[in-house]
C-alpha cells in the first residue's frame, strides 16, 4: 500500500466500490446464523470471566485443581486441522470432483467423532473430581464444553446428511452451496474450540 | 464538594418552581398531603434530586410545548388544500432543532446529573451511627451497630447527623427505598451494599421494598422516624435491654401461653426463652407502627387476628395460622402490647 | 462514475468508506465494553490495580484509544462526505449517492461515538473509580 | 447485466405470461395449503392476527390489575393471581405482541417495498410463525393451569430460582421464550437476507424505504441481543432443573449476571420494539403530507446509530444494585446521547409536516397521537439517564409511566396507524373513517389518562408491581384515574377491532393505491396477486411510485428480464447498488416447516413436563424433517442453467 494508491482509494471512484460479483442468500443465510450463534458463545465466555473475577482467587476455587492441559491439547490437534479436508471438500466440489467432497467429508467426520470420543475421556475423569453442581466453577466448565461438543455433534450430523446428500447427486459444482454452508459452519465450530481452549484452559494460569 | 453550593446556589429558585410545578399539578389533582413524595423531600440526598427533579422538569415543559407548538402550527397552518407543497430540504433546522440544540441541553443536564450523583455517597461528615438491615421475605429486621438487640421495619435515626445503613438480604432481592430521604439502594443477595440517610427534621418517613420480592412484596414498608438525638438515645438503650416484664396478671399469663406455645420456635423476646430467629425480634412489638410491614395498623383487634390467622391478612407470610385458645387470645395480645 | 481505479485501491477505497460508517461505533463499544468492565469488576473484587497499573490509569487508556480511533474514523468520513457529493440530479449515479449516504450515517456516527466516549472521559475525571 | 432484444422492444407481460405466473405462484384453496403455505402475505396477515389475540389476553391482564389497583386496599385478584398477571402482561406485550407484530407488518410489506415476490427464505417465514403460534399458545397455556410466570418479566434471580418460586413457572418462562427465540431469529436472519438480496434492481442502499431500513436494523438488533437472553434463560433453566450454580452465590455464582445479561437484550429490545413502528411512522406520515420525507439520509442515520448505542446503556437499568459509580458514569453518557438520535427524526417528521400540505385522514391522527405521546415518553426517557433521579424514580410508577408513553405511544399508535394504512392494501377492503376517528380518540384520551396520572403516583413515591397499596398516601386518586382510563382505553382498541372486521365484511373494494403513497407496494393491486408484481420493477428513485420512469419500467418499458414468468422466480439484486444479479428459484408451499415446529413443541413440552423421551423424540422429528426440508431437489431446467 503507497501513499498513492491511498490517494486513489480515497477518489469517489475508490469509495464507491461495490464487490463484483454479490453473496448468494444461503451465504448471508449462514452468516448470519453464525453471527448469532458466535454472539451466544462470546456471551457465555463474558459470563465466564465476569464470574472468575467477581469470584476471586482462588480459581478454580474449592480445592479443584488446574485443568490439565495434556488430553484438550490433543483434542486441539485433532479439531483444529479438521477445518483442512473440509476446505479441500469445498475446493473440490468448484471443480465437481465428488470423490474429493466424499473424502474431505469422511476425514472430518472421523476427526470430529475422535474429538467427542476425547471429550468423553476428560469428563471421565473430571466427573470424579467434580460434577456440574459442584459450584460454579463446575458448571461453568460443563456448560461451556459440553454447549460446544453439541455445536460438534451437529456439525457431524451436517458432514453425515451431506455424505448422503452427495451420494445422490444433490450437490454439484453448479449447486455447491449445501458444501459451503456445512464448510463455514464447521470452521465456526473449529474457531469458537479455540476461544474455549483459551478461556477455559489456559486462562486461569493466567 | 462543590455539590453543596450548587444545592445552594440553586435554593432561591427552588420554591418558585415548586410552586408553579405543584400548581400544574394541582390543576389535575392536586399535590397530595401525607404522601411518602419524593417532592416533599426531608433528607439531603432526597433534596438533592427534588432540585434535579425540577430542573429537568422545566426542560421537559419546554421541549415539549416547543414541539407541540411546531406540530399545532404544522395542523392549523399546512392544511389548506391551496398550500403549496415545498421541495426544499429544510435540512439545516433538522439538524438544529433536532440535534444541536438537544445536545446542549443534554450536555448541561449530563453535568448537573454528574455532580449531583458524586454527592449522593459523600454525607458531609463521617457517619456516627450504622443500622444494619437485613431484608426477608417480606420485613426488614433493624439491628444497631454494637447494639444486642433487634427491631423490625422500623428505623430511628438521630435528626441532622448522617446514618450509615448497611444493607443486606437473606433470600431475593430487595430495594431499600424512603423516598423522603434517600434514593433507593438494592439489597444484593451475596454481597453488602451501603447507603446512608440523613434527616433535616423529625418525622416519621415511610419506605417501602422497591424492588420486585414475590407474593407479598406489596407488604414490604417500613418507617423511618428522625427523632432528637437525646430520644433517640434513650431509644436505642431500650432497645438493647431485656424486654419489658409482664405487669398484669392478663399479662402473665400472656407470656405463659406465648412462652409454651409454638411462638417461641420463630422470634425472640429478649430476657426470656424465646430465642428464634425465623421471624421478626418482638421484644418492642408493641411500640412499632404496624404489624407485617405495613399489611395493618399495630393494634389489639389487628394482633389478635393476625396471630390465629395472619394468612388471611397477608397470604404467603412465613407465619402458619396459630392454634391459639379463644380464651387466651386476650393475654396474648395484652402480654404483647407490653412488650414496649 | 467513469473512471476506473486499480482493484486494490478499489478495495482499499471500499474498506475505508466502511471504516469511516462503522470505526466511531466500533471505538465506541471498545471503550464502552473495556472502561465498564475494569472498573467494575476490578472494584467488586476490592483492587484498586489491574495488573500493577493504577485503576485510574487503565481507565484513562480505555478512553483516549478508543477516541483516538473515533477522531481516524471521523476524518475518514469529512473525506469521503466532501469528496461524494452527490450530484444534483436525482437520478444521478446511485453508486454515488448510495456511497455518500453512507458517508453521511458514518459522520454522525462517529460524531455521536466521540461524544460518548468524551462524555465517559470526564466522568473518569469527576467520580473516583470505586466510589459507589 | 444480461441484454435481451426485449429490453429494446418493451413488452409487458403477455397473458401467457400471466396465466405461466398464476400457475406457479396461486396456491389451491385447500386446507393442505393452509397448512404449508409459504407466501409471506398470508404468513403476514396471520403473524397480525395472532400477535392481535395475544395483545387482547396481555390487555385483558392490564384491566383486570387496573381494576384490582381502582382503589386502595381491593380484593378482586389474590396476590398471586395479580403476580402472574402482571408477569404475563409484561412478557406478552414484549415477545407476543410488539416484536411479532411488527414483524408482521414487516412480513407483508418488506417484498412488497422492495419489489420481490417473496421472503429469500419462504419456507423458514412459515416456520417461524409456527413456532410463535405454539410458543405463544405454550405461554398463555399456564394461565388457566395457575402455572403462570410470576417473577416478572425481568425474572431476577434468586427470586426466580427452584428454592424461591418453586413449581413450573419459571419454567414456563424460560424454556417459552427459549422457543419463541428460534421463531425470532428466524425471522431476523429471513429479514436481513430479503432486504439486502432481493431489492428490485435499481434499488440502491438510498432508494430503500425507512420502513425496510428500521426493519433490517432491528433484525440485526434480534441477531445480536437475543442470543444474550437464550442464554440467560438457558443458564436459568440449567439452575432450576438440573442443579447448576451460575446465579447462587453460596457457591460461587452471582445474582448479577442475570441482570447483566437480561438487560444486554433488554434494552436494545426496547429499540427492537420501537423501532420499526418509528419506520410505520417514516412511512405514513410523508404520504399524508404529500412530499417524500424530509432528511432521509438522517433518519436513516437514527436508525443505525439507534441499532448501535442501545447495546451500551443496558447498566441504566441497573443503577440502584450499587456497582461503582464511574460505571454507572459510562453507561448515564451513551443513555443521554442515545436521545439525539431520537430527537432527530422528531424534527425531521415536524419538518415534513411543516414543508408539505397535511391531510388529515385515520392513519394521519394515529401518527399525530404518536408525536404527542413519544415526545412525553422521550423527555422522561432522558431523566432516567442520570443516575441520581433514575435512583429515585427506578422501580415506581413513574418509570411505568414512561415506558407505557414510549411503548404504547411509540408502538402501539405507530401499528395502529398501519393497521389502518395497509388494511386496503391486506384485505382490498376500506374501513369506517367514522369508526376509525372514533376509536383513534377513544385510544388517545384513554392512554393519556391512564398513563400521565402514573407520573404523580411514582413521584408521590408508589412502587410497582404491588398487587395493593394502602389508603391516605395520597395515591388513591391518581390510581383510580389511571383505572378509568384503562376501561376507555380498551373501549378505543375494541372499536378498532370492530372497525377491521367491519370493513371485511361491508367495507367498499379498495383500489390499488388509495393514499397516493410513494413505495413500491402501492403499485401493485389491492391485495397484491400471489406473485406480488407481474413485472419486477426498475428502481430510479427514493420514491418510486411518485417517479414516472419506475412507473414506465413496469409497463411498456417491462423487460423480460424482469418478467420471469417461467417458474416460481425472483429476482437477486448486489447487497449495496442493487445491480442485477440473477433471478433465483422459490420454494413451494410445503408442510415441512409445521413438522418442524410441531417438533420442537415437543421438545419444550417434554423439557417442561421431564418427559424426556418426549423432547428426544420431538429433537429426532426436527432433524428428520430438516434434513428432508434441505435435501437437495430434483434440477429443474431453470437450475440446469437453461435460463441461467
Amino acid at each position: 500500500m503507497t501513499p498513492a494508491d491511498l490517494r486513489t482509494a480515497l477518489r469517489p471512484a475508490g469509495l464507491v466500490t461495490e464487490q463484483p460479483v454479490g453473496r448468494s442468500t444461503a451465504w448471508w443465510g449462514v452468516m448470519l446464523f453464525i453471527a448469532t450463534e458466535g454472539t451466544v458463545f462470546a456471551a457465555l465466555l463474558g459470563s465466564y470471566f465476569y464470574l472468575r473475577f467477581q469470584h476471586g482467587v482462588p480459581w478454580p476455587p474449592d480445592g479443584i485443581a488446574q485443568p490439565d492441559l495434556r488430553l484438550p491439547l490433543v483434542m486441539t490437534a485433532v479439531l483444529v486441522p479438521s477445518s483442512l479436508p473440509v476446505a479441500w471438500a469445498e475446493a473440490g466440489i468448484r471443480r465437481g470432483r465428488r470423490w474429493q467432497v466424499r473424502a474431505g467429508l469422511l476425514a472430518t467426520l472421523v476427526m470430529g467423532g475422535t474429538f467427542l470420543g476425547l471429550q468423553g475421556m476428560e469428563y471421565h475423569e473430571n466427573l470424579r473430581e467434580y460434577t456440574v453442581t459442584t459450584n460454579v466453577y463446575g458448571s461453568l466448565f460443563y456448560v461451556i464444553t459440553t454447549f460446544h461438543g453439541a455445536h460438534v455433534t451437529v456439525g457431524l450430523f451436517m458432514v453425515c446428511w451431506l455424505l448422503a446428500a452427495a451420494g445422490r447427486g444433490g450437490v454439484s459444482a453448479r449447486r455447491p452451496e449445501p458444501v459451503r454452508v456445512v464448510a463455514y459452519y464447521w470452521h465456526f465450530v473449529d474457531a469458537v474450540w479455540v476461544a474455549i481452549l483459551f478461556t477455559v484452559y489456559l486462562s486461569p494460569r493466567l | 464538594m462543590a455539590g453543596g453550593e450548587w444545592a445552594g446556589h440553586r435554593r432561591p429558585l427552588a420554591p418558585v418552581a415548586r410552586i408553579v410545578g405543584c400548581g400544574l399539578l394541582v390543576l389535575l389533582g392536586g399535590c397530595s398531603g401525607g404522601a411518602p413524595s419524593t417532592l416533599d423531600p426531608a433528607g439531603t440526598g432526597a433534596r438533592r434530586v427534588e432540585g434535579l427533579w425540577w430542573l429537568l422538569f422545566w426542560i421537559s415543559v419546554v421541549v415539549f410545548a416547543e414541539v407541540m407548538a411546531l406540530l399545532a402550527w404544522a395542523l392549523v397552518f399546512r392544511r389548506r388544500p391551496d398550500r403549496r407543497i415545498s421541495r426544499v430540504e429544510p435540512t439545516r433546522f433538522v439538524v438544529v432543532a433536532g440535534a444541536g440544540v438537544p445536545f446542549v441541553i443534554l450536555l448541561a443536564a449530563y453535568g448537573v446529573g454528574l455532580r449531583d450523583l458524586a454527592a449522593l455517597r459523600q454525607p458531609e461528615s463521617p457517619p456516627a451511627v450504622t443500622v444494619d438491615v437485613t431484608g426477608h421475605k417480606w420485613w426488614w429486621e433493624v439491628r444497631y451497630a454494637g447494639v444486642d438487640g433487634a427491631t423490625a421495619n422500623e428505623i430511628r435515626i438521630p435528626v441532622g447527623e448522617p446514618v450509615r445503613v448497611r444493607l443486606r438480604t437473606v433470600d431475593v432481592l430487595h430495594s431499600f427505598w424512603v423516598p423522603q430521604l434517600m434514593p433507593k439502594t438494592d439489597l444484593i443477595a451475596g454481597k453488602v451494599r451501603e447507603t446512608w440517610l440523613r434527616a433535616e427534621r423529625p418525622g416519621e418517613y415511610r419506605g417501602q421494598c422497591a424492588e420486585y420480592c414475590g407474593l407479598q412484596h406489596a407488604h414490604m414498608a417500613l418507617q423511618v422516624v428522625a427523632q432528637p438525638r437525646a430520644e433517640f438515645d434513650a431509644w436505642l438503650a431500650r432497645l438493647a435491654a431485656p424486654a419489658a416484664t409482664p405487669d398484669s396478671d392478663a399479662e402473665r399469663r400472656g407470656q405463659q401461653a406465648f412462652l409454651q406455645g409454638t411462638c417461641v420456635a420463630c422470634h425472640t423476646v429478649r430476657g426470656t426463652a424465646a430465642t428464634g430467629t425465623v421471624g421478626p425480634d418482638l421484644s418492642t412489638l408493641g411500640a412499632r407502627w404496624s404489624l407485617g410491614a405495613g399489611a395493618v395498623p399495630n393494634d389489639g383487634g389487628h394482633l389478635g387476628g393476625w396471630i390465629v390467622n395472619s394468612q388471611t391478612v397477608k397470604p404467603g407470610n412465613a407465619m402458619p395460622p396459630q392454634p391459639v385458645d379463644a380464651a387466651a387470645l386476650p393475654d396474648l395480645i395484652a402480654y404483647l402490647e407490653s412488650l414496649r | 462514475m467513469s473512471e476506473r481505479v486499480s482493484s486494490r485501491a478499489a478495495l482499499v477505497g471500499g474498506l475505508l468508506l466502511w471504516f469511516a460508517v462503522l470505526g466511531g461505533a466500533l471505538s465506541w463499544a471498545v471503550h464502552s465494553l473495556a472502561a465498564w468492565s475494569i472498573d467494575e469488576l476490578a472494584c467488586e473484587a476490592g483492587h484498586d490495580d489491574l495488573a500493577g497499573v493504577p485503576l485510574v490509569g487503565a481507565i484513562a487508556l480505555a478512553v483516549l484509544l478508543p477516541a483516538a480511533g473515533a477522531t481516524a474514523a471521523l476524518v475518514v468520513s469529512v473525506l469521503a462526505w466532501r469528496r461524494l457529493r452527490p450530484e444534483p440530479r436525482e437520478d444521478g449515479d446511485r453508486a454515488t449517492g448510495r456511497a455518500h449516504l453512507l458517508a453521511v450515517v458514518g459522520l454522525w456516527l462517529n460524531l455521536l461515538a466521540l461524544a460518548m466516549i468524551v462524555f465517559g472521559g470526564v466522568a473518569a475525571l469527576v467520580l473516583p473509580p470505586c466510589q459507589r | 447485466m444480461p441484454s435481451s432484444t426485449a429490453a429494446a422492444r418493451g413488452t409487458r407481460p403477455g397473458p401467457e405470461a400471466m396465466a405461466s405466473l398464476t400457475r406457479h405462484w396461486a396456491e389451491a384453496p385447500s386446507l393442505r395449503t393452509w397448512f404449508g403455505t409459504v407466501d409471506h402475505k398470508r404468513i403476514g396477515r396471520r403473524y397480525l392476527v395472532t400477535a392481535a389475540v395475544f395483545f387482547g389476553f396481555a390487555g385483558a391482564s392490564a384491566v383486570a390489575m387496573r381494576t384490582q389497583l381502582a382503589g386502595p386496599e381491593a380484593g378482586i385478584l389474590s396476590p398471586r393471581e395479580y403476580n402472574q398477571l402482571f408477569t404475563m402482561h409484561g412478557t406478552a406485550m414484549i415477545f407476543l405482541f410488539s416484536t411479532p407484530m411488527l414483524f408482521g407488518f414487516g412480513n407483508f410489506l418488506v417484498p412488497l417495498m422492495i419489489g420481490a415476490r417473496d421472503m429469500a427464505f419462504p419456507r423458514l417465514n412459515a416456520f417461524g410463525y409456527w413456532v410463535f403460534l405454539f410458543a405463544g399458545l405454550f405461554m398463555w397455556a399456564s394461565v388457566p393451569a395457575g402455572a403462570a410466570p410470576n417473577g416478572g418479566w425481568f425474572a431476577y434471580v434468586p427470586l426466580t430460582d427452584e428454592r424461591n418460586t418453586p413449581g413450573l413457572h419459571l419454567d414456563v418462562y424460560t424454556l417459552g421464550l427459549l422457543f419463541l427465540g428460534i421463531s425470532t431469529t428466524s425471522g431476523a436472519v429471513n429479514f436481513i437476507v430479503t432486504a439486502l438480496k432481493l431489492r428490485a434492481p435499481g434499488m440502491s442502499l438510498n432508494r430503500v424505504p425507512v420502513f425496510v431500513w428500521a426493519i433490517v436494523a432491528t433484525s440485526f438488533m434480534v441477531l445480536v441481543a437475543l442470543p444474550v437472553l437464550n442464554l440467560d434463560n438457558a443458564l436459568l433453566f440449567l439452575d432450576r432443573r438440573f442443579d447448576t450454580r451460575f446465579f447462587e452465590p453460596e457457591r460461587g455464582g452471582n445474582v448479577l449476571l442475570w441482570q447483566h445479561l437480561f438487560w444486554i437484550f433488554g434494552h436494545p429490545d426496547v429499540y427492537i420494539i420501537v423501532m420499526p413502528a418509528l419506520g410505520i411512522v417514516s412511512a405514513v406520515l410523508p404520504v399524508f403530507c404529500r412530499r417524500g420525507i424530509v432528511g432521509y439520509p438522517l433518519i436513516v442515520f437514527s436508525i443505525v446509530a439507534i441499532a448501535i448505542i442501545s447495546f451500551g446503556v443496558w447498566v441504566h437499568h441497573m443503577f440502584a444494585t450499587g456497582l461503582p459509580q464511574l460505571s454507572y458514569g459510562f453507561f448515564s453518557a451513551a443513555s443521554t446521547v442515545i436521545t439525539i438520535p431520537s430527537g432527530l427524526q422528531i424534527f425531521a417528521w415536524l419538518a415534513t409536516m411543516l414543508v408539505g400540505r397535511i391531510v388529515v385522514s385515520v392513519p394521519f391522527l394515529f401518527v399525530v397521537g404518536f408525536l404527542v405521546t413519544f415526545v412525553v415518553g422521550g423527555v422522561t426517557g432522558v431523566m432516567f439517564a442520570l443516575t441520581a433521579f433514575d435512583q429515585q424514580t427506578t422501580d415506581t410508577y413513574f418509570v411505568v409511566a414512561h415506558f407505557h408513553y414510549v411503548l404504547f405511544g411509540g408502538a402501539v399508535f405507530p401499528i395502529l396507524a398501519g393497521v389502518y394504512y395497509w388494511l386496503p392494501k391486506m384485505t382490498g377492503r376500506m374501513f369506517s373513517v367514522r369508526l376509525g376517528r372514533w376509536a383513534f380518540w377513544l385510544v388517545f384520551v384513554g392512554m393519556n389518562l391512564t398513563f400521565f396520572p402514573m407520573h404523580v403516583s411514582g413521584l408521590l413515591g408508589m412502587p410497582r408491581r404491588v398487587y395493593t397499596y394502602p389508603g391516605g398516601l395520597g395515591w388513591d386518586p391518581w390510581n383510580l384515574l389511571a383505572t378509568i382510563g384503562a376501561y376507555v382505553v380498551a373501549a378505543g382498541l375494541l372499536l378498532v377491532a370492530v372497525g377491521v372486521v367491519h370493513a371485511l365484511r361491508r367495507g367498499a373494494p379498495a383500489p390499488d393505491d388509495p393514499w397516493g403513497g410513494d413505495s413500491l407496494e402501492w403499485t401493485t393491486s389491492s391485495p397484491p396477486k400471489p406473485y406480488n408484481f407481474p413485472v419486477i420493477p426498475r428502481v430510479h428513485s427514493l420514491h418510486p411510485n411518485w417517479d414516472p420512469r419506475t412507473v414506465e419500467s413496469t409497463g411498456p418499458g417491462a423487460t423480460e428480464d424482469r418478467i420471469l414468468a417461467e417458474g416460481r422466480t425472483t429476482l437477486c439484486t448486489s447487497e449495496l447498488d442493487g445491480r442485477y444479479e440473477r433471478p433465483v428459484e422459490m420454494p413451494e408451499e410445503t408442510r415441512k416447516p409445521l413438522l418442524a415446529a410441531v417438533g420442537l413443541l415437543m421438545v419444550f413440552l417434554g423439557l417442561l413436563l421431564a418427559w424426556y423421551w418426549v423432547a428426544a423424540a420431538g429433537a429426532a422429528l426436527v432433524i428428520g424433517t430438516l434434513a428432508a426440508w434441505l435435501w437437495p431437489p430434483r434440477r429443474t431446467p431453470q437450475e440446469a442453467g437453461v435460463a441461467g
